[in-house]
């Protein structure tokens, strides 16, 4: 006897969160009217996602803390919990035990509403998310450009932030965080086109439909304009969600934390809950676009999706325990002067891709980015280290 | 569903409540950071009713370009200016009976305009959903010429922008 | 190698390297040589100098300190503090009444160590040391600085063994001159090598 | 602060406050910024004065070697080493062939923990999240524990003494000392690996805060940042201080000045340091650790009255040249005692290199010309 709800869907591991949310719509069907059961299936994902954020938070937290400490020849958090597992929990309590200190002559509503303003478009971008088969909260055809348009409006509350709270060096960590993801995002934008030009669609599920492959997989990244893109989007994802080697706003050693210097408690925590979902999302969305989202042999998919994104945020990791910081006018030119050109010079390998046959593209397309890579790189010299010499006195 | 066209109607009724309120205070505020942030949550209004209409496309545009784009230029223009942010901007002037005469105006101009049209919901124009491709197809097929002068004449724009904004920092400096 | 990316790459290789070997490596060739505090550890060393302490050998009764000042006077900070100690008849009784070490002012630099020409003051091993407050909670009074000679062997075994010898050699040169003729007051002890 | 009020009003002014995550200890500077550009820096110092020369003219000689550990906090050996240097000279004693191979192996130690720790700190300026100052301090710490083992303590060593060392090294010690050294190259390249030609690293550090060979000697710079800037300056090759002339060693030079050249001439300089570690420990003789005549003064301190007259000592501290002025009145109180701080003389050019770049910059500079605030307040 399988509920009318349960007809369709097949009992594996795959489909198990599907069949999960069918099997208690089918429970909810006896006694709600119809309608009432669509906006229980809304609610149901979206209740999903509001703990799904936050949960991924607080470990991607600790996450980071002990990758870091395990490339630093250190442990990491192990003091609260087994392997510190329940250090996020202490983290969320002190965060909310902390006093909340609003600055005397800071502009008491716009000081509020900043980080207020900054969880929200973290948290839609989670709808376009495609987790697994069929497990995409909103199925919107115009995925993509949904993604790029909430994740613009993450400047607004920096800004709202940085001038709400007076003071110095907010502001100067604002102006740089307002000018630093203006230009990250036209290369993101630009990096994204050629997997819509060859996937024909902007809905983030047929792009991951459009890289299935029986066995021989057809992942994007595995083409040259792939490659270049996943590289450029990753690099502009870093930018964006201010991760080092780009986290100039809240460069600790020049402007103490940049724009939120004057926040504390449960408002700092939510800027923090901002970036790091911001990071998972990116991420996500960079495996969605170019390592084939769910699509893998064996595994489950969502499996395969978590596995992908786990992958890339240990990469974002990994960046922060060994770069450097760029300055302001590096970072500007890095965007403007090398990326920028480089995704225009990608989407006309991607058109070159369509037409011409598979060996010959890869020749050419090789040999193009081979002569634009060595000139962009004789135009930028401020970014080619020196040969030094040292003499030896005696 | 009756009860939930119901419940959207009332929803975008509420919504076009909010960006009217957002409306006002734009042009009423007295700070002109507050001022900017309802321009942006004004804007956000006007694409979420876009969505309730599912011209979803749209919406997005509209929080690409505006909310992301024109709003973030209006507040960097509103830091960037010395001193503007922290001053409130004097509100009343003494025209106000002949803004009101202008007012009266304007609203029976438009209220004409909109009484006589028709405004014909036939099915087909309910049905005929242009897509993202068509869209795109138009604007590389049909209006291309267009497109193109448009695109031309954004780079003189920024161009002269570039060219006012460089020439008095040199006799600052 | 001029190509632009490398020595990014290079820079990340080293930290991929360190992040793995941490894992199975040995502590003192990249592993982890984190010593978990409280419960585990770090290995003693035995020339390690904290607060100093004082030495008696059997009974606290017969310490080795004679009030002689020295240290009072050579100690750069100025934190030990001593009164002679007076027998009945009013007489200096070569004991030490009240000896206070203010562990507040004290910077462990051992010169009390290498002056005290009796051997009765050492550095200590012991530096978890709290105190309510600085004034009168740091300021640690005779009893509380006597420890026993066997503690001494016990943390700085070297040390103590060379001095316990030197201790011995002067009591059998002090016997063997008793014998002959009445017992003449001990010597100032010979020039050590200082503290070897 | 008086500063005067610029009259344009763009210029913003910062005060990177005693408490800041970046100045090396309590350090102050007011910026004053065009937009991103440093057009005014004025270094506010003296927030760790101790009123060490003061304490030092009321001490007997020995008792002041304890308190000039805490002068450059990172290597306390290198000060023990100028003052013992200066004293003998006062007094006229000489030092046993072990002593003076003991010193030059515990003077190099130090210097080599000194660079190592001021790259780690300076990569920590540039934002690379401590990964390098951890790999650094990873290293530090087997000499800082061979420390401990010696002079009994890690930082606060108190080892020389007038005319030798307080202690001898044991066999175990110098196969420590071996160990430690043979392991240091593969670290270096390591180190060096993550970090020389890393391409962010080159450019925010080249060409950034030049400091000309001129301006340098001018303003008295001292050390890695004069030698960085292309001046053959070592006072081990100058002065031939102890036994530095019986070990070749070379001395690595810039040419640009900035602030790539002098983390790369500190990165030569451990190596030199490792050369002459190497062939200390092959070469150390037997023999006693300390003057027969200072032995007496160790047990009474009071009775050392060296003869009235001053001397000056210098030594090549890792920083720069760390000078003790002592004048004695015969008393066994030094009747003026001074100490001529690298750190404090280095700071005069920090402006000069400063003006015209960008606030990381500002902090990168300071970074790199690595003062110990110990040192300048005194």
């Amino acid at each position: 006897m399988i509920p009318p709800m349960l007809r369709g869907i097949e009992f594996n591991v795959d489909m198990i969160f599907v069949t999960a949310k069918a099997w208690i719509l089918s429970l909810l069907a006896q006694f709600l009217p119809a309608w009432l059961l669509v906006l229980a299936s809304i609610v149901i994902s979206g209740v999903v996602i509001l703990c799904l954020g936050p949960v991924i938070m607080m470990y991607l937290t600790l996450l980071e803390r002990k990758l870091l400490g395990r490339i630093q020849n250190r442990y990491g958090p192990n003091r609260v919990g087994k392997w510190g597992l329940l250090q996020p929990i202490a983290d969320g309590i002190k965060m909310f035990t902390k006093e909340d200190i609003v600055p005397a002559n800071a502009d008491k509503i716009v000081h509020l509403l900043a980080p207020i303003v900054i969880v929200v478009p973290a948290l839609m971008v989670f709808l376009v998310v495609p987790f697994g088969e069929r497990m995409t909260a909103v199925n919107l055809n115009i995925g993509l450009l949904f993604f790029i348009a909430v994740s613009s409006i993450t400047i607004l509350p920096i800004f709202m932030g940085s001038w709400a709270s007076r003071n110095k060096y907010s502001l100067l960590g604002g102006m740089r965080t307002a000018a630093q993801m203006i230009s990250y995002e036209i290369p993101m934008t630009l990096a994204v086109v050629p997997a819509i030009m060859m996937s024909q669609s902007l809905s983030t599920n047929t792009i991951v439909l459009s890289q299935v492959g029986d066995y021989d997989l057809h992942w994007y990244i595995f083409t040259p304009w792939g490659i270049v893109g996943f590289i450029v989007f990753f690099l502009c994802a870093t930018a964006e969600c201010n991760r080092p080697p780009f986290d100039l706003p809240e460069a600790e050693s020049e402007l103490v934390a940049g724009f939120h210097t004057e926040y504390s408690g449960m408002k700092f925590a939510l800027f923090y809950m901002a970036e790091y979902m911001n990071a998972f999302t990116l991420c996500a969305i960079a495996a969605t676009l170019f390592l084939g989202g769910w699509q893998g042999p064996f595994l489950p998919s969502w499996l395969w999706f978590f596995g992908k994104t786990f992958l890339l945020i240990c990469v974002m990791i990994w960046f922060r325990g060994t770069f450097p910081r760029f300055r302001v006018d590096h970072l500007m030119g890095f965007a403007w002067k090398f990326l920028l050109p480089l995704t225009l010079l990608n989407i006309l390998l991607t058109a070159l891709w369509q037409f011409t046959s598979n060996l010959a593209a890869w020749f050419w397309s090789i040999l193009i980015l081979g002569i634009s890579l060595w000139t962009l790189v004789k135009l930028n010299r401020t970014f080619v280290p020196e040969k030094r010499h040292y003499p030896m006195g005696n | 569903m009756p009860i939930l066209e119901m419940a959207a109607k009332f929803g975008v009724y509420a919504v076009m409540g909010v960006i009217l309120i957002f409306a006002l205070g734009v042009v009423t505020l007295r700070n002109l950071f507050h001022c900017a942030l309802c321009l942006a949550a004004a804007l956000i209004g006007i694409a979420s009713i876009y969505v309730v209409l599912q011209a979803e496309y749209l919406a997005g545009v509209q929080i690409l370009l505006y909310v992301g784009a024109v709003v973030t230029l209006v507040i960097f223009a509103i830091m960037l200016t010395e001193h503007l942010a922290g001053k409130t901007v004097r509100q009343n002037n003494s025209q106000s009976p002949l803004a009101i005469m202008a007012l009266l105006g304007f609203m029976a101009l438009i209220g004409t305009v909109i009484v006589k049209t028709p405004w014909p919901v036939t099915p087909a124009a309910l049905a005929s959903k242009v897509s993202v491709m068509g869209l795109g197809k138009a604007l590389m097929g049909a209006y291309v010429f267009p497109f193109e002068v448009i695109s031309i004449l954004l780079i003189a724009v920024l161009v002269g922008t570039v060219i006012i904004a460089k020439k008095d920092t040199p006799e600052r400096s | 190698m001029t190509v632009f990316g490398w020595g990014v790459f290079k820079g990340m290789m080293v930290t991929l390297k360190n992040f793995l070997t941490s894992y199975y490596r040995k502590p003192d060739e990249g592993g982890i040589f984190t010593v978990q505090y409280p419960e585990e550890r770090e290995k003693k060393i035995e020339n390690f100098r904290n607060f100093p302490f004082l030495v008696y050998d059997e009974t606290p009764g017969k310490i080795r300190c004679v009030a002689c000042g020295i240290c009072e006077r050579e100690c750069p900070t100025k934190c030990i503090h001593i009164e002679m100690e007076l027998d009945a008849t009013g007489k200096p009784a070569r004991k030490p009444a009240v000896f206070d070490i203010d562990y507040g002012l004290c910077m462990n630099c051992g010169m009390c160590e290498e002056v005290c020409p009796f051997d009765s003051i050492f550095m200590d091993h012991v530096f978890e040391i709290t105190a309510p407050e600085r004034q009168t909670g740091l300021v640690r009074h005779k009893d509380a600085l006597l420890k026993a000679n066997e503690y001494f062997q016990k943390i700085r075994p070297t040390l103590a063994s060379v001095i316990d010898q030197k201790r011995k050699a002067a009591e059998e040169k002090k016997k063997a001159a008793a014998a002959p003729q009445p017992v003449p007051p001990p010597s100032t002890g010979g020039p050590t090598q200082g503290a070897v | 602060m008086d500063l005067k009020n610029t009259e344009n009003a763009s210029t913003l002014e910062i005060n990177f406050g005693p408490q800041h995550p970046s100045t090396h200890g309590v350090f102050r500077m007011i910026v004053q910024l065009e937009g991103e550009k440093v057009c005014g820096l004025k270094p506010i110092f003296g927030y760790l004065h101790r009123n060490h020369e003061q304490i030092a003219e009321n001490l007997p000689y020995a008792a002041i070697m304890p308190y000039t550990d805490r002068l450059d906090y990172v290597n306390a050996l290198t000060n023990n080493f100028g003052y013992a240097l200066t004293v003998e000279k006062l007094a006229g004693l000489e030092v046993p062939e072990r002593a003076e191979f003991i010193r030059v192996i515990m003077a190099e130690l130090a210097r080599i923990v000194n660079h190592i720790a001021v790259i780690g700190f300076m990569l920590n300026d540039l934002g690379a999240f401590f990964t390098p100052l951890l790999y650094a301090f990873r290293e530090r710490e087997r000499i800082l524990d061979l420390f401990e083992t010696i002079t009994g303590s890690r930082l606060m060593c108190n080892f020389f003494r007038f005319g030798g060392v307080k202690r001898d090294l044991t066999k175990e010690n110098l196969a420590t000392i071996q160990q430690i050294v043979d392991k240091f190259p593969a670290f270096l390249k390591e180190f060096e690996a993550l970090l020389s030609q890393n391409e962010i690293l080159c450019m925010r550090c080249q060409n950034v805060g030049i400091l000309s060979a001129a301006d340098a000697t001018n303003a008295g710079i001292t050390g890695p940042v004069l030698r960085a800037s292309g001046v053959n300056y070592d006072i081990r090759k100058v002065d031939h201080y102890s036994i530095y002339d019986r070990f070749d060693f070379k001395i690595p030079l810039g040419e640009k000045g900035d602030v790539y050249d002098r983390y790369y001439v500190r990165i030569l300089e451990i190596r030199e340091s490792l050369k002459i570690l190497d062939q200390a420990l092959a070469r150390i003789p037997q023999g006693e650790i300390i003057n027969k005549k200072a032995i007496p003064f160790l047990k009474m301190p009071r009775n050392f009255k060296p003869p009235v007259g001053e001397a000056y000592g210098r030594v090549e501290a890792p920083k720069g040249e760390l000078g003790y002025y002592i004048v004695s009145d015969g008393t066994p109180q030094p009747w003026r005692y001074h100490v001529r701080a690298p750190s404090l003389i280095n700071l005069t050019a920090l402006e000069a290199m400063c003006l015209g770049q960008k606030v990381a910059d500002a902090v990168i500079i300071l970074g790199s010309i690595d003062i110990v605030l110990g040192e300048t307040d005194r």
